[in-house]
């Protein structure tokens, strides 16, 4: 299979450009991130911040200055409120986990939204299955915006956690956040508010310490920091256990020493985020927007997934290709070197295609042709005049391969 | 497995960037359809059969991923000028091995592949009105794998949610 | 905190050498591995490993060849059986929680030796205290060498897990691992054997296939690779759950995408470790009698803990000073640029001490003046001679200190 | 607290690099010990106190770690030239913030170095066979926190296995 990929590889030679936009799964790195990380890996900082050396406590004092840093910009009190780990996986586990484990005794009812990301879904899905939990989902309209009403009526005594990502990761639906954990707490001041917010930090603005929010999930290589890391946000007086066991360094919640290479990275990707944060965040809209317009008025057939305009995630481009399979688009789209993934089922390795294209009212077909795509501060115009320029040919040959399959 | 086996090899590749017999047959003697846009895999064959029941042409359709396509393809060349009852022969694990093997979570595309064929070699003899005795009464296991797909399509579709 | 770690951080300015001796807790990383990283960091590998562009193939090529590099070297049959966690902790975790959860119907008793890393002590004692489980410590000897005596009686038709350490991370202590894994499966051939490796690999050999071992923790910074890396080997056959949920990329036992830059460095590790294996280990051995004889012989009132020769790991010193609070010690020494750490209860963040130098028969006394240090390939005979230059004036200075105090 | 705070301040290590009063006292007074060597944290206080109840001279030895060391010296620096009356009023806290602060974890050492002063206090009065007025019957804060620590650590050393 090495030999196989490594032709795979090589068919790509001779790219005149490469516009990676699949950010949504996994990023490379900025050299400013990678040159605030190399220290730590080699000359400063490589010790357990937790012990008395001097390699600890550089660790140490790196560790609680990202801890700051990462705390200021999401508005959280202090920085003891951050509890690292190894990526946005586990701080949605520990979030859901650590909660259900926390009140176990207090009640068997959990609601997440019907377009959680899997990580969310599918504990959902296991406190359900295995630990006698109800989990109740809130529905949401055709751009993905939650229903406060429902939610509304749904909260109750039992409800010990609710979850729900502030911008979804697919569709890019800025969720109205504030008021959802409003709206829970008013019907039960006890009930755990917990949202993945990895698709709004650095993209959208939050002060978590005037929200009724007692649980952030933050993500590392969504900013274009380095992969392997991630946050949770602990309100102060929130109770959560731990999930998992072992050596205690200097956080309680998340067992193992701290990656103090990975949090620094981490850091200097949040201040490359937030420094100049509106020049950024226009920036991303209007290559968004070009990326969006671009596609819509050049492909016929096209529809676009999530909101328009202000209530999508400035980054966020999903659009629908009828007629055409996503994961066929993506090696065709590869070819001309252009990086992108689809909610296509064979992308999932699944029959079903993306649940959140689904929730939204999509067709199993149109999800199987959508195509998602994020851009960062660092894609440029012709970046995105490249993207436009190759995507009507690819999604031409494959409705040719298509042909009249489909509608027949 | 723990490591999802998913790189394509090179034949899939290039029959992917430069598929053999790809696209409607208007003069077809006969076609036919396997799978089911809602699971994101579909195939058509188009065959032109002549008198002394020898394929004379084949192409395909293909809304799949990579290794749907390459498949279909592959197996219209396999089956070009050979006789029904050696084409209708023609096995999935035949298939992958041509096209130089595939990811186990492809297979289904290979069966796919060879269940359409077959459902077009009955559907040429059942309009002819004639069942030759090589031609097994009972569905194969590629074409009940195709149906079996199909089937689950739609139970997904309609416990997800009103879905045609 | 912060300023106040600056100014612990200046207090070290002009040391003539830095010898950092505490691999036990983190390592910096050689720069033969940063480079093999930098690429998969920055222009090469950035994507999912389980999609379908360049990046995600580039990343599914390198993590291939890495897993297949790791199971070459611990004699694995195929690198499927190699699941990369975050870390060490983690990888312990998946293995007792994971068997527990997968045989929770078949029997309820746990098996540890005394001297578990505080990870396997931890989840055990959590599986007892919460899940009902009864956990079993096997006894070890003066040099912490279990007793398979013991360990047959033990274990029965109700063991579901045993777990052992190859090679002790405190004392160093070598098991005989291989008729451990035997004597067990005689007594049950369904109990599931797992080892924490992790102070093995890369200093001693093992052929995993030609054992009885089913699970097995590997651990990146051990050997000199980045953190927030490990591994756990589960022999194919082996039935285990995973214990976290979320998006599957190409593994199927940790949820998450692969972090393909710290697998590559994890490799790159390996190989370097490997590489001139027997040349690297005498070197190892070399250093190791330099230091435990030189500290032996030039400062009273010590005592090795851990087995002499042969069956002590080649990097492992570990030394009792009596009349000397180990806390103090570690921080005397940092200001002369030699980093270590100590089983005293105040690093340990308790009152009790390392629970493996109680195990081995250490006074409380005696294991509060314990210092842990291991040295690696890249130690030199000049290093060690600075450790045994400063050591000494450091053990007196703090024995000045404490004066007649634990004497009366 | 999810973030264990423990780098020490700069005083604390400067007491640690050089303490002040460190050393047996041949000639004290009185002299007593608070803290078990199986916690790994004991502190001796030694005192000469003149006929006017005034604390001439003080001084430590510690069996503990840097905090331990540092609140030990800056008490003895305290206590220095005052009277008993007055050396007897001080607490942990006022040690604590005369330091300059401790991680909260390391709250034990200000509290055990108190703790060593007071038992040293006492002794000096019932060797005397006098009691002042200003000096409670009842074990105060730190003095009862002392001694639990020591009875914990018996207990644990029981616990865990036969040790004295
Ligand atoms: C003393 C000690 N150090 C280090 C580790 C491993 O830490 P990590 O999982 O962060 O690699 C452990 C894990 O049990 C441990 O007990
Ligand atoms: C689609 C998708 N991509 C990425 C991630 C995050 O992966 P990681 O935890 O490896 O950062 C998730 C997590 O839920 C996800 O659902």
């Amino acid at each position: 299979m090495v030999e196989n990929v490594e032709e795979l590889i090589k068919a790509h030679e001779g790219l005149k450009r490469e516009v990676y936009l699949d950010i949504e799964n996994s990023s490379p790195v900025p050299q400013e991130v990678i040159e605030a990380m190399l220290p730590y890996f080699t000359t400063r900082g490589y010790g357990n911040p937790a012990l008395t050396h001097k390699p600890g406590w550089e660790a140490y004092e790196a560790i609680m200055k990202s801890a700051q840093k990462i705390a200021r910009y999401i508005g959280a009190e202090n920085p003891e409120e951050i509890t690292f780990t190894p990526g946005e996986t586990e701080a949605n586990n520990l979030a859901l986990l650590g909660t259900a484990l926390t009140w176990k005794n207090m009640g068997k009812k959990i609601c997440i939204s019907e377009i959680e990301p899997v990580s969310v879904l599918h504990i959902a899905q296991l406190l359900q299955e295995k630990f006698g939990y109800k989990t109740v989902k809130i529905p949401v309209d055709k751009e993905g915006l939650i229903n406060l009403e429902k939610l509304k009526e749904v909260v109750d005594k039992e409800t010990v956690l609710v979850s729900i990502a502030a911008v979804n990761p697919e569709i890019g639906t800025i969720q109205p956040i504030k008021e959802a954990a409003e709206i829970v707490k008013t019907q039960n001041p006890n009930t755990v508010f917990h949202t993945d917010f990895s698709d709004g930090y650095g993209k959208i603005k939050i002060n978590l310490s005037g929200t009724k929010i007692d649980l952030a999930t933050l993500s590392s290589y969504k900013i274009l920091g380095p992969r392997g890391m991630g946050a949770l946000y602990i309100r102060e007086k929130t109770k959560i256990e731990k999930i998992l066991e072992g050596q205690i360094a200097t956080q309680k919640f998340w067992p193992g020493i701290e990656n103090t290479p990975l949090i620094v990275g981490f850091a200097k990707a949040s201040e490359l985020a937030f420094e100049n944060f509106e020049e950024k965040v226009a920036h991303l809209r209007r290559l968004r927007d070009k990326l969006i317009e671009g596609l819509l008025s050049q492909i016929q057939d096209t529809l676009l997934n999530g909101p328009h305009g202000e209530n999508r995630a400035p980054d966020n481009v999903n659009i629908s290709f009828l007629h055409c399979e996503g994961e066929a688009l993506t090696i065709e789209l590869s070819l001309k070197g252009v990086y992108v993934s689809s909610g296509s089922a064979c992308t999932r390795r699944l029959l079903q295609p993306s649940h959140i294209l689904v929730a939204i009212g999509r067709r199993f077909e149109e999800a199987h042709g959508s195509i998602l795509m994020k851009v960062t501060r660092l894609h440029t115009d012709e970046d995105i005049e490249y993207v436009l320029e190759v995507f009507p040919e690819a999604v031409q040959r494959i409705r040719k391969i298509v042909g009249s399959t489909v509608s027949v | 497995m723990s490591r999802m086996p998913l790189p394509y090899n090179p034949k899939v590749l290039e029959l992917f960037r430069n598929p053999k017999n790809l696209g409607k047959m208007e003069d077809a003697t006969v076609w036919a359809v396997a799978g089911n846009p809602m699971c994101g895999d579909m195939i058509t064959f188009y065959l032109k059969i002549n008198k002394e029941e020898i394929i004379e042409k084949a192409s395909f359709e293909s809304y799949g991923c990579a290794a749907n396509i390459a498949t279909s393809s592959i197996l219209t060349e396999m089956i070009k000028n050979k006789k029904l009852e050696l084409a209708w022969k023609i096995t999935w694990k035949q298939v992958t091995d041509e096209i130089g093997g595939l990811p186990s979570i492809k297979f289904h595309c290979g069966i796919l592949a060879v269940g359409a064929l077959r459902r077009a070699i009955r559907k040429y003899f059942k309009e002819k009105g004639d069942k030759p005795s090589w031609l097994p009464q009972d569905l194969t296991f590629e074409e009940k794998q195709a149906l079996e797909e199909e089937e689950l399509a739609k139970r997904l579709a309609k416990r997800i949610g009103g879905q045609e």
